[in-house]
């Protein structure tokens, strides 16, 4: 068990988030939005974590592709999950960004667009691995989807900001020093939390890997012996 | 980077608590889960051995 | 055998099972039309409106009732023939282009039977029609490669009905746009071809892809 | 393996989730062989089939099937001299049984009248235009074999090998089994009746190994 070993990554995740949302609260408020621009210090670092989370995925299944090695698949598996979990996180506080900001929940602006339906194919992602049974065909399969799906994503990017350019024009706006330090901090401090979270999570799949080979071992059930004699009479020849 | 309707909102502090609030929150949320899942595991496999 | 003969071979296959059954022309087709019947019931029957929203519309019900053309019967071998197919020599790449022609024709169809159904009901304007002859293609070609991965990563699974569009509507977003915003531009008298370069892009890359991957996922359907 | 024998398995085990399905089996099977493959129901004689056929990878062990490495690329070259009649129908329900052999002819790249041919051979000639969901399940099974009078294969794998026939079509499997096998190919058959088999040698598979029938 690997819990009490190399805390010293937990402790620091910890304590950066902690700087992070210390200076978060107290970075001076931003001219034009004021205080509830403060929103981004999570909002951006969240959306990042989702982003760089899902880029891992795909590279996991192009390694599980080229190797076989099911620490791939794993590695793909939960990396998913966290960019989920965090797609879903940023989105929401994007949107509780954008009510007083713009005035509405919701705008179709091509980043959140694009995060949307992020969700989305992960989630599919997800649903499908949950599908298939045997892990190497689930791998495989997973492996596959995860590599389509990453190499629609630039294309679905573009497309939405080529087609938002052409409707509404999105003004390029320059953030001031401090801010933009207090952003980085909140990127670093996520990227930590996405370390923490990925190991524990890698720890799982392969605790939950352990534990099928051990119920395996324990049962060892070859698939014809599952079957036995009928127990109703037979009369063979009549 | 933003379109912006209105500047300077009144109850900025409001939507900046609800927001922390939400991330803060659903990653104690993701962590919390992912902690019983581990537990469950280590257990069942303790139970196993 | 060549590998495009393969490719005719199979495609032709699957549109003979498809005529026998006849989903797509009898049962598909006919459930997008009376969508479109209905959704003017819903958000209004103004005539201006509809000519506006109508080819927003007819691509909405092409992307999201697509996916019955793609989850047919005819594109779903049972594991028999799937032995069959794999055990003739078929290539999968073979096997996956052939499919994806034979889903990309009838998804193809399905949006030229819909096309008269909306003009009728909707009266969109028809500037630069002719261009529907390219845009048509395009986004059906791109339903039937997303459609056929798609549908090769769920094969024999229980759920794969649901599973299927889970997976292919977030990523069918490129075909959308390319598509709608080709019309909207036509209507405008702008210049479509980004669109029509964004529609070939999507197909281009689904079909690197697809190929691509056509050896390994034979080898994860089991 | 001295490199002669048309199907050689080595120690092959399969594990699908948490099921053993095969473990250290090992089988040779050289040119001019017909085997019989026994096993009460479920014991893993169809998956055997179906990995000797090189459509599933084993999970351990190794192999070769016509000279082709199993789980190796090699095996997309040596398929098209298998032909493996499932227990389960390799037909298209919705096509005639006329144009499901004829598919077969047209998918291996041989022309139609070969198909046309071999339904006769098999007794379907005037069957032809029957669609296949409405074919009882001994003219599907003689539809299959006439897959095999098509391709001429080197391999031949029948699964149930008897069932749903009637006496003449049982004597139609011999006359194409022993055909594969005096052209220097191997048959393996699986039944459930061993008597009927009519074979050099059967293997049985028991707690997912196989093991020799004296």
């Amino acid at each position: 068990m690997t819990i009490v070993r190399n805390r010293w990554l937990e402790i620091v995740t910890v304590a950066i988030i902690g700087v992070s949302l210390f200076r978060s609260m107290t970075v001076v408020a931003d001219v034009t939005q004021g205080d509830v621009q403060r929103i981004m210090y999570v909002h951006v670092p969240s959306a990042w974590l989702a982003f760089l989370a899902f880029m891992v995925t795909m590279v996991g299944s192009a390694a599980w592709l080229r190797t076989k090695d099911q620490r791939w698949d794993r590695l793909a598996a939960s990396s998913a999950e966290i960019g989920v979990v965090f797609t879903g996180l940023a989105i929401v506080a994007g949107m509780i960004w954008a009510k007083p900001v713009w005035g509405q929940f919701w705008t179709w602006e091509p980043r959140l667009v694009t995060t949307a339906l992020l969700f989305f194919i992960y989630l599919g992602y997800l649903a499908l691995r949950r599908a298939v049974i045997d892990p190497v065909q689930r791998a495989r399969r997973a492996a596959i989807m995860g590599i389509v799906a990453a190499v629609q994503i630039p294309i679905v990017y573009y497309s939405v900001n080529w087609w938002r350019s052409l409707h509404q024009p999105s003004s390029a706006r320059s953030i001031d020093t401090p801010l933009r330090i207090t952003l980085l901090l909140g990127v670093v401090a996520f990227t930590f939390a996405y370390a923490v979270l990925l190991r524990r999570r890698l720890e799982l799949a392969r605790l939950e890997e352990e534990l099928d080979a051990k119920r395996f071992e324990q049962s060892q059930s070859v698939a014809g012996a599952d079957i036995t004699a009928p127990s109703l009479a037979s009369h063979p020849h009549d | 980077m933003i379109d912006l309707v209105g500047a300077q909102v009144s109850n900025a502090w409001w939507y900046v608590t609800v927001a922390y609030t939400v991330i803060l929150g659903g990653m104690a949320a993701f962590v919390g889960w992912l902690g019983f899942r581990l537990r469950r595991a280590h257990r069942e496999l303790d139970q196993l051995s | 055998m060549t590998f495009w003969r393969q490719v005719y071979e199979v495609a032709r296959k699957d549109l003979l099972v498809e005529s026998r059954t006849a989903e797509v022309a009898l049962m598909t087709a006919p459930f997008g039309a009376a969508a479109l019947i209905l959704i003017p019931l819903a958000i209004g029957t103004d005539a201006p409106l509809l000519s506006q929203l109508g080819p927003g519309l007819y691509w909405i019900v092409v992307l999201l009732f697509g996916m019955l053309v793609i989850l047919r019967k005819s594109a779903v071998d049972g594991q028999a023939q799937r032995d069959l197919v794999r055990l003739l020599g078929i290539e999968p790449a073979a096997a996956f282009a052939g499919a994806t022609a034979a889903t990309s024709a009838l998804v193809l169809f399905f949006e030229v039977a819909l096309g008269p159904i909306l003009i009728a009901l909707y009266n969109p304007e028809l500037r630069g029609w002719p261009w529907l002859f390219v845009i048509l293609p395009l986004v059906a070609i791109g339903m039937g490669l997303l459609g056929t991965i798609a549908s090769g990563v769920t094969t024999s699974i229980g759920t794969r009905t649901s599973l299927t569009p889970l997976l292919i509507v977030p990523l069918s977003l490129p075909l959308l746009m390319g598509a709608t915003q080709a019309l909207e531009g036509l209507r405008l008298g702008r210049g479509i071809v980004p669109w029509l370069i964004l529609l070939f892009a999507v197909d281009l890359a689904l079909a690197v892809s697809g190929v691509l991957a056509a050896r390994p996922l034979e080898e994860a359907v089991t | 393996m001295n490199g002669h024998e048309i199907v050689y398995l080595d120690d092959v085990g399969l594990r699908l989730g948490n099921t053993i399905i095969l473990r250290e089996a090992k089988l040779s099977l050289g040119p001019g062989e017909k085997v019989g493959l026994l096993g009460p129901n479920g014991s893993g004689k169809t998956t055997l089939l179906r990995i000797i056929a090189t459509l599933l990878q084993p999970t351990s062990g190794s192999g070769a099937v016509l000279g082709a490495e199993i789980g190796t690329q090699d095996v997309y070259e040596i398929r098209n001299r298998i032909v493996m009649v499932g227990h389960l129908p390799g037909l298209w329900p919705e096509l005639t049984l006329g144009e499901n052999t004829e598919l077969v002819a047209r998918l291996s790249g041989r022309s139609p009248e070969v198909a046309a041919d071999a339904l006769a051979q098999v007794g379907l000639a005037r069957a032809s235009e029957r669609r296949a969901d409405q074919s009882s399940k001994g003219m599907l099974r003689r539809a299959e074999l006439a897959r095999a009078l098509i391709l001429e294969p080197t391999l031949l794998l029948l699964d149930e090998a008897h069932a749903g026939l009637d006496a003449e079509a049982i004597g139609m499997v011999d006359t194409i089994a022993n055909r594969v096998v005096a052209g220097g190919g191997a048959v393996m058959l699986v039944s459930h009746e061993p008597d009927r088999l009519n074979v050099h040698r059967s293997v049985q598979l028991v707690d997912g190994t196989l093991e020799m029938v004296s």
